[in-house]
């Protein structure tokens, strides 16, 4: 058991892919003499020179292209998209041609491409760039969606990513680059679709993923005190989706409460909302409950910010009405 | 039309590619027919009055070469020597289909030759050949790929970033513009101030780019050959023009009304199909009899693929979600 | 009352804008001499002339974004795109531009920009060109999103639609231009956020929008010879959401099934199932049920392609398994 | 720089530019320390040694103009004339912020001075300006429309296209990249085959392009005057590529270790804010106690800005949904 950060866990699952397999290599912006918007790939350039740690033009469609062509002829691209925001410019080529492929070509052709991206609000950086489109791409057939909340779950689903010989978005979320965790040693491996309960507990259970978990973690925590125990379920991947354990869950519990940092309407919580009625409806002892984002861009005044994201003070709320206490 | 000694070609191989373009005329003007007769579907783009192009670019490549396109493929597929079959059964929504009845007119695919797919979104196709490209240079084969565009692409985002991709990485990829002077029914003129010389835009990448006479498959040939050798020489992309037209509408649907009838005619008298017959009579290259038997055989193709097509089973339903993820993946 | 055609309906709406008022004007690809891929424009080019019917490269994310400049401008673009499936190119203006820069600009600006564009599957042109993003559009905040049924509804709700300061997304049906339906003649508009009960019945809700109405309409025809009274509400516009309607009818039924077309994980769908749930959970009978496409590329071959969307028969087969008949 | 004759600029309209050329410098220190303090949050981009290119270019527009740029947007926003408090209270999150503290750094507006907005998705203001100059077009209107970019911004597909629809539609914008040579990190070399000569891009639209040396305000708007004239004049659109540099990182979070020492020093010998000012008095065109003065007026007008900014209230919680849509629609 080591103990590293979000940003170490990524950046060692993409060093192993590289040292490993040469058909691994890396594409995307400023990833290479920057080091990556993030420092995720710091002294990779250096380390495994440019024909592998490619830095590409600002072009976010051909970059994905790109990869969706390198990886039809049997390359393992890894793209970096700087955050899931620019995917706006390459999501055709996401959607009509990576997921698409195998299905339109009766088969013959794999698309094994990795897109990296970054998520999230709570960064202060405006409505352009703080935007979660993580649930978009859960919708399209074809796409794995991968949302790790801890460097663990980072390192253990890349692993498990690499091996996939479909295309997978792999997202990370801006705030949790620095978030610290521990991680076992040896070469263990998350598959995709498995839920993991974060925190046990029997009156009520969040269903949440990327750093929501951590927002609903703390919730959770407070209300420990106040004798209300949470369960806290974390999807991991939202394509495929666990709902077994979410339902197992909620069987136990009778309550269930979505959290997601989109905004509601549309949002991928009313996915997991709709299917948890459907799953466990004589289990329920009450409606589904969401938290979300509010329903407005995201505004870069930090006091209005924090008001169109979840907080835990927010989730702790939701739940007390939602247990009548 | 000189380009025969250089090219050394023997009458067999001259034959072979009037047999390609035959072919493919034929082979569109049966898929007109099946689509009046309700067996083909959905939206219908003829290839017809533009087989010099497939034919000549196509025969200059090596079977491990990489060919995509747009979703105007059939043409295409057929100059790479996609079973006519397979493709008339796609057509069709057959299971024998060449993308399993999945793909559809604009959706071919066929992997065992390196075709590696109609794509119908305009321009979408250029970054996916781009990243074919690299991964030859990245695995130090020397695989090129040949992209297949319309003027249309031209006017798309994709086209530029791809173009760029290429050049700075230099990447052993050939863009193949047909201009065929329209998109769906907006002239180039309308939509490109560059219209009239194309090729030109490749300046802007640093990417040579050359112009050729479409209709003219020799022509077409020529200038591949020298492409083709100094692409796969290392030497990064290149950009070809080629001027043509399409003697049908955008689709089975569209009358083309909009197309003034002297340059329909005028376009109509450089048909590539009959241009290259003519030449090969009038240069002793082949016979009436050798055109003739040509004719037959192909009309036998055409025959066979439209009852393999007919005679094949749909897919099952209970394939429908068969091939949405690799085996086993949910 | 005269009976006309959704192509008439969509027709007359821009026709009505162009004579009423210079601001407006039309920009797409080949609306121009060749009328329109759907021919919903044809002979305006003719009739207004080139510079108010504006025939465009093609450029998606270009006429999109030279929209939004115009609309900030002043005038009243009306920009087509040719199908919903290309305007993944330009999404980064809709979502980044069209819906967020009168909040960015702190209400200084406003985009009364309407793009339409054609959604659906049915028609054999594959995978790339059968979707139905809609849903997607109606999940942002800043947009409003029209997806009429009928020849009324298209009309109706296009007339609100001009008078609006904020984007509009208006979708129609790849298959219903042929549709023929009564529109009232004299200058009746329907508002925006107004679901309609298209058809009343007291055994169970279908909600749905677009061609679904149809299909649904047609499913409930048949359950009503079984005895089953299918009450059918259309949503009109997913962007502003009338639930009022929908739990009004749900409280009467005790049973609801949202029907959609788009493969079911993620899609609109699951807002609506979700907030039935949650505005409807004492009178439900039974858990909120969805029927909508499979989770596949849309396949080309007919065969394929009609299992992958919902047809009347899938309907009444959910319907009465619902209410266990 | 005889350029002063033939645009008749009076000593105070010299020292006009020259004040705002070093109000911008001050303003983004001012930025680099509030941004230390924890007022200024997110991303934060200073404009520092592009001076010239908004100060000379902006000055040579009218009123009704219209401004459209990029991220790096607060010089562009003081050249215009947005108030130094209104920006510095947009970038503290105020509610009298530009953007009513909506926006941010990166995301600028000012109705009031037909200053349409920064753009934060590269590439993204292209069409948005083109849309503004066909505007223009459409009402007979003679506003012309200025469009910044970086380099970066020509490696995005929606450079294409807007530079396409604004030749082929005649538009009366200008497209005006600052190539600063550098992306993010990465230098154009590495992302631009053309990078030594941008503004060549151009042709392959048809568009007239020009160079200037972007560090040298004069010559900036020497070219610029004659640019807006042709364009105004219904000329259609034109390029200007105007080679800068950044004397910051890309951002306050990049220390920008990836330039050579070299490279930096070179460009800061060049520094377009002292140089004006040298030339200035050296030309006789200021004297040492005006240029001292301006310093001083700068001085409190940004002292004021930044207490206008910390003074004035954040929005109030209750409005978080004001101006999603128009005031009454859902
Ligand atoms: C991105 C996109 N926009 C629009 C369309 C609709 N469309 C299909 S073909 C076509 C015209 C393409 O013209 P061109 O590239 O010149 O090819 P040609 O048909 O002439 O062979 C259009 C507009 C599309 N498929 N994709
Ligand atoms: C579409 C898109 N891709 C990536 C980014 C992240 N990004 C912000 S600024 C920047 C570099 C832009 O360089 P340039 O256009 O030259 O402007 P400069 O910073 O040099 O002024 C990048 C990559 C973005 N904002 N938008
Ligand atoms: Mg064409
Ligand atoms: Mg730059």
């Amino acid at each position: 058991m080591a103990i590293i950060s979000y940003r170490e866990a990524v950046s060692q699952a993409l060093r192993e892919a590289l040292e490993e397999d040469h058909r691994f290599f890396l594409m995307g912006e400023d990833i290479g003499p920057y080091g990556g918007s993030f420092a995720v790939t710091r002294g990779f350039w250096e380390e495994f020179g440019p024909e592998r740690v490619k830095d590409s033009p600002l072009s976010e469609s051909a970059i994905v292209g790109a990869g969706v062509g390198a990886a039809m002829a049997g390359l393992r691209p890894m793209v970096e998209i700087m955050t899931i925001n620019f995917s706006l410019l390459a999501i055709d080529q996401i959607v009509n041609h990576a997921a698409k492929i195998r299905y339109m070509s009766g088969g013959q052709f794999s698309v094994p491409l990795c897109i990296r991206t970054v998520t999230g609000a709570g960064a202060s950086v405006g409505a352009t760039h703080s935007q979660s489109f993580e649930g978009w791409y859960a919708s399209v057939p074809g796409l794995h969606v991968v949302v790790p909340s801890t460097p663990k779950d980072a390192l253990g689903l890349f692993r498990s990513c690499r091996e996939l010989m479909d295309p997978v978005i792999f997202v990370e979320h801006i705030l949790l680059y620095g978030a610290r965790g521990e991680v076992p040693d040896g070469p263990f491996k998350i598959p995709l679709g498995q839920a993991e309960v974060k925190r046990l507990g029997r009156d009520v259970t969040i269903v949440t993923f990327s750093r929501m978990v951590h927002v609903c973690l703390a919730a959770a925590e407070q209300l420990a005190v106040e004798g209300i125990q949470v369960e806290v379920v974390d999807l991991r991947t939202l394509r495929p989706l666990d709902m077994e354990t979410v339902v197992h869950s909620v069987r136990k519990t009778r309550h269930a409460l979505v959290v997601e940092e989109a905004p509601k309407q549309g949002g991928f919580g009313a996915e997991i909302a709709s299917q948890v009625q459907h799953l466990a409806f004589d289990y329920l002892d009450g409606p589904v409950e969401r938290v979300a984002g509010e329903e407005v861009p995201i505004p870069y005044s930090m006091p209005l910010e924090r008001l169109a994201i979840p907080d835990p003070e927010r989730v702790a709320r939701a739940i007390r009405a939602q247990l009548g206490r | 039309m000189t380009a025969i000694d250089r090219q050394r070609l023997s009458k067999n191989q001259l034959l072979g590619l009037y047999r390609q373009m035959h072919l493919i005329r034929e082979f569109e003007r049966e898929c007109e027919r099946q689509y009046t007769r309700g067996h083909i579907k959905g939206f219908l783009h003829v290839y017809s009055g533009e087989e010099a192009i497939a034919v000549g670019a196509i025969s200059t490549l090596e079977p491990q070469d990489y060919v995509v396109t747009h979703y105007r493929d059939h043409g295409h597929a057929l100059a790479r020597g996609v079973s006519s079959k397979d493709i008339m059964a796609e057509l069709f929504g057959k299971a024998t289909g060449c993308s399993k009845g999945r793909g559809g007119s604009m959706h071919l695919f066929d992997a065992s030759k390196n075709f590696m797919g109609g794509y119908a979104i305009v321009g979408g196709q250029l970054p996916v050949a781009t990243g074919l490209a690299l991964a030859s240079q990245y695995r130090g084969e020397n695989r090129i790929a040949l992209c297949f565009m319309g003027d249309g692409a031209l006017n798309e985002g994709e086209f530029h970033e791809a173009m760029n991709l290429a050049a700075i990485w230099k990447l052993p990829v050939i863009f193949f513009c047909e201009n065929n002077l329209y998109g769906m029914g907006a002239p180039a003129s309308t939509t490109l101030i560059m219209h009239q010389e194309i090729y030109r835009m490749a300046a802007a990448y640093g990417i040579p780019g050359a112009e050729v006479d479409g209709n003219d498959v020799l022509a077409v040939r020529e200038l591949m050959l020298e492409v083709v050798q100094r692409v796969r020489g290392g030497q990064g992309p290149y950009f070809i023009e080629a001027k043509t037209y399409r003697l049908r509408g955008h689709s089975i649907a569209d009358p083309a009304n909009y197309r003034p009838p002297e340059e329909v005619s005028y376009w109509q008298s450089r048909d590539p199909v009959p241009r290259f017959k003519e030449w090969l009579l009038a240069e002793g290259q082949a016979s009436q009899a050798e055109i003739d038997q040509v004719g037959a055989s192909v009309e036998q193709e055409i025959v066979a693929a439209a009852q393999f097509a007919e005679s094949s089973p749909f897919p099952q339903p209970q394939d429908l979600h068969k091939w949405v993820y690799e085996e086993g993946q949910a």
